[in-house]
């Protein structure tokens, strides 16, 4: 498992020397870079705003809830997807970039789980969309490993003591998807009904989801 | 505490650039700092261990960019602050309210003071609990408040090369619990324990550690 | 690299304070969607790719790596892959134009590809010739390994014994295709380490953490 | 003893940063309104802060520990106590006191080398060397000497042979480490007061040898 050092010490150079010279405001240097970039034909300004447009309006947590909701209503999709979740997130299409090797993972009355990435922001953004600011901060990032019943607690998530919680680091493309327990009084509920009741932060797992 | 403080082993800092013939003070600000953190009246109860504790606590980005005398300057306004000694209001005023004290310490007493005997050796019955050459293991623990074992250490098996009798507890009189004392040990770790078999087979590290920070490997 | 990146475990980062899901906005300011845009997009140097974009990130200055915003990180990447590529000089990086006279291309991705490259790329699974040398149930210890190059084994684990959960066959392998060596790739597994183990007496007894490693990461307990 | 002191280990383990915005943010400005404060408070005389800075500017530096290393070259009765009892040998020179208590000489030998750190924070025999230089207390020194502390001499200009053994002592406790270098060769004719005007802080560190004087290197 060799490594060139020379190859990373020079990474190291271009970080250092250019940072002090530029604004500390990103907005500016963020323009810039893209004037920049335009003018050397390094980047399409329409190629952005399609990827702009991909977050925003095409992929999201909904993509994550309609996968939840089946796996509710289904009993042989939710084996399906417990046993392979790659295979049977591809059969809704929701598989993608970051989202193409997928893991879900149950919660149960005696294991809970949650999803971080400490060593940088790893999400999987084909069924959530974008991470939300905390997931790809230091004190989530620091603390879900060694303290999670105190970071659930910050989320207003207390567990009682019998239940295991079980954190998933995600180190590889590897991207984990929490299926939350299907809240209690929702046996008459369509699957599209089931699916808005998913929040986001219950397919992390720093949360939970409510009949309401 | 595993705060940004607890830098051994870490990579990613760049170069040392030790500087030729530096000055002890860059300028004159950073002799009125260091003058202040060791010539002013602390509140009761303050130790050298609640000093270092304090600065743990900086805002990581700040532990890394502030230069030493601003972190000590941080320190003096935390102690102040949280023992009462002084408000927020005063502090960013530089204008004092409550009454003057007139018991600092004066010039004349400074030398004095520099060449004081007062340490952290205390006197315990109870024997050492190991002795030279054991081997011991740091235990794997993660105090949330002040510790003097770093990380890299924790976990790591190693021989018990000198004992120096009983010494404060840090983790403790960082925290106001007075005067706990423990033998204190120093514990050679081979490089390889450490940082695996790509380390030198020949070097070693030593820590200082107190009984409570180990357990027989 | 034991980066300041690495961070599971630490202490001193303050509180997490969530913003609430219902309000937290997608992006908290137009730089950051533009941001996202050019790196999902941009013309990154030969060979560049997700593994050398997260090791770049690491060799970020520590301070500014822990002050800066996320998506500045992106632009931080970004520009010293630009630099360390050749493909813009810090002139242009400052100035924020192409140097008089200098050329320009006409194959940076386009807008109709986009959803293409959503849909297909990221996959990184690959066929590896040697069976799996551990199975799941099995005990293993993650190494206790200092790289200075990148490495996905954070140095919470390392050194530490867990039980291999899930096999995930074959995977790029980051450490040797974070500095273009190669995919080189690897046997995946989950392993399942006991919180005590890695924390300690006073952890829970109950809890664990999970955490996919490469085969050479690990050997047998 | 105010409650927040005794704040037990298992407090929540947030950043400090509230007192960062409501004072001056140049260090100078903000050192000067706490020695006013201070003062007029009663809780430091700015004269005793000048004692202090002339005692570490003029009086207390490395020349101490230098001294101490000539001494233990010329006389082999005083290097072994040194080295059996290092604070009570140490203790007529009347340099013992302010981060100088508990002391600990590490002698270097052609198949040994010392180097000393303080990863937690700045450790360092002031009694013996005065206050420590910026490197020594930054995080490039303090991060790489316990894990590569052969690269961290090269940066020195130091290259060690394999054969060598290098112990790094990281100062945890408040016991302080005086690395005793090798006396260089040719100086069999030197004072000892000459002998310690050959060792530098470096040295004393583990981060350089002793050289002898121009004339006489080999």
């Amino acid at each position: 498992m060799s490594q060139h050092s020379h190859a990373h010490d020079h990474d190291l150079a271009h970080h250092h020397d250019i940072h002090s010279e530029l604004p500390p405001d990103p907005a500016l240097r963020v323009k810039a870079l893209e004037s920049l970039l335009t003018e050397k034909g390094l980047v399409d300004p329409a190629a952005i705003d399609a990827w702009i447009e991909v977050y925003e309006s095409k992929i999201g947590p909904r993509n994550g809830a309609k996968v939840v909701a089946k796996a509710w209503v289904d009993p042989a999709y939710k084996q399906r997807l417990l046993s392979d979740g790659t295979k049977a997130i591809g059969e809704l299409d929701f598989l993608g970039r970051q989202g193409q090797h997928i893991v879900a993972v149950e919660n149960t009355p005696d294991v809970h789980n949650l999803v971080v990435c400490t060593l940088c922001s790893c999400y999987p953004l084909s069924v959530l969309g974008l991470p939300p600011a905390w997931y790809k901060s230091a004190p989530y990032r620091s603390r879900a490993v060694i303290d999670p019943r105190g970071v659930l607690k910050e989320f207003g998530l207390e567990l009682p003591e019998h239940v295991k919680i079980r954190v998933w680091d995600s180190t590889a493309e590897v991207r984990y998807l929490v299926l939350p327990a299907r809240p209690a009084g929702t046996e008459g509920m369509s699957e599209e009904r089931l699916a808005a009741l998913v929040t986001r932060d219950s397919m992390i797992g720093v949360g939970k989801v409510s009949a309401r | 505490m595993n705060s940004i403080h607890d830098v051994g082993g870490m990579h990613g800092f760049g170069a040392i650039n030790a500087e030729a013939d530096e000055p002890p003070f860059h300028e004159a600000w950073e002799g009125r700092a260091g003058g202040i953190l060791e010539v002013m009246t602390f509140p009761a109860g303050f130790t050298v261990d609640r000093f270092r504790y304090l600065r743990e606590t900086l805002r990581p980005d700040l532990y890394l960019t502030q230069t030493y005398y601003e972190q000590w300057i941080y320190i003096a306004e935390q102690a102040l602050l949280e023992s009462g000694m002084t408000s927020p209001e005063e502090l960013a005023r530089g204008k004092a309210r409550a009454p003057r004290r007139e018991d600092a310490m004066r010039s004349d007493a400074v030398w004095g003071f520099l060449h004081d005997r007062a340490h952290s050796g205390r006197d315990l019955d109870d024997a050492p609990r190991f002795a030279i050459g054991q081997r011991v293991r740091a235990r794997t623990m993660q105090p949330t408040g002040h510790t003097r074992l770093p990380r890299y250490a924790r976990g790591k098996t190693g021989s018990i090369v000198s004992r120096h009798g009983a010494h404060v507890l840090p983790d403790a009189s960082a925290h106001g619990k007075g005067d706990m004392r423990q033998h204190l040990y120093t514990v050679r770790f081979a490089a390889q324990e450490l940082w695996g078999e790509r380390a030198n087979a020949r070097d070693s590290v030593h820590l200082d550690l107190w009984e409570s920070y180990l357990e027989p490997a | 690299m034991n980066g300041v990146h690495d961070m599971g475990g630490m202490h001193g980062h303050g509180p997490v304070a969530p913003e609430d899901e219902k309000h937290e906005p997608l992006w908290h300011a137009p730089w950051e969607a533009r941001m996202l845009g050019i790196t999902r997009s941009m013309t990154y140097p030969k060979g560049f790719n997700i593994d050398r974009f997260r090791h770049i990130r690491e060799l970020m200055p520590p301070h500014l790596y822990l002050a800066r915003s996320y998506y500045d990180h992106w632009y931080a990447v970004c520009v010293a892959a630009l630099l360390n590529g050749g493909l813009a000089t810090k002139e242009e990086i400052k100035s924020g134009h192409a140097a008089a006279g200098s050329a320009k291309r006409n194959d940076a991705a386009r807008a109709d590809q986009v959803w293409t490259s959503q849909k297909t790329q990221g996959i990184f699974t690959r066929e590896v010739a040697t069976p799996p040398q551990f199975a799941t149930g099995q005990r293993v210890r993650a190494r206790n390994i200092n790289p200075t190059g990148h490495t996905r084994l954070p140095r919470y684990v390392r050194g530490k014994v867990g039980v291999v959960q899930i096999h995930h066959g074959g995977h790029v392998f980051p450490d040797t295709n974070a500095h273009v060596q190669g995919e080189a790739p690897q046997h995946l597994y989950t392993v399942a380490f006991s919180m005590r183990e890695l924390w300690g007496a006073d952890a829970s007894a109950r809890d664990e953490t999970c955490v996919d490693l490469w085969e050479s990461y690990l050997e047998p307990a | 003893m105010t409650a927040s002191l005794s704040d037990h280990p298992h407090h929540h383990d947030h950043a400090r940063d509230h007192a960062h915005s409501d004072v001056p943010s140049d260090p100078a400005v903000r050192t000067k309104a706490l020695e006013s404060l201070l003062t007029e408070k009663g809780l430091v005389d700015p004269a005793a802060i000048d004692a202090w800075v002339d005692a570490y500017e003029r009086k207390i530096g490395p020349r101490r520990g230098a001294q101490i290393v000539a001494r233990a070259w010329v006389d082999a009765a005083f290097k072994a106590q040194l080295l059996q009892d290092a604070t009570r040998a140490i203790e007529p020179f009347g340099f013992l006191g302010r981060e100088a208590q508990h002391l600990v000489v590490l002698e270097n030998t052609a198949a040994i080398h010392n180097l000393v750190v303080c990863t937690l924070c700045s450790c360092y025999p002031w009694g013996l060397l005065g206050l420590p230089p910026r490197w020594y207390k930054a995080a490039p020194y303090r991060a790489r000497s316990v894990i590569d502390p052969r690269g961290v001499l090269a940066e020195f200009g130091l290259a060690l042979g394999d054969e060598v053994e290098v112990r790094v002592w990281d100062s945890t406790a408040e016991i302080r480490y005086l690395v005793l270098p090798e006396r260089p060769a040719g100086t069999d004719d030197l004072s000892e007061p000459a002998l310690a005007e050959l060792v530098t802080r470096d040295a004393m560190i583990g981060v350089a040898k002793v050289e002898a004087p121009k004339g006489k290197r080999a």
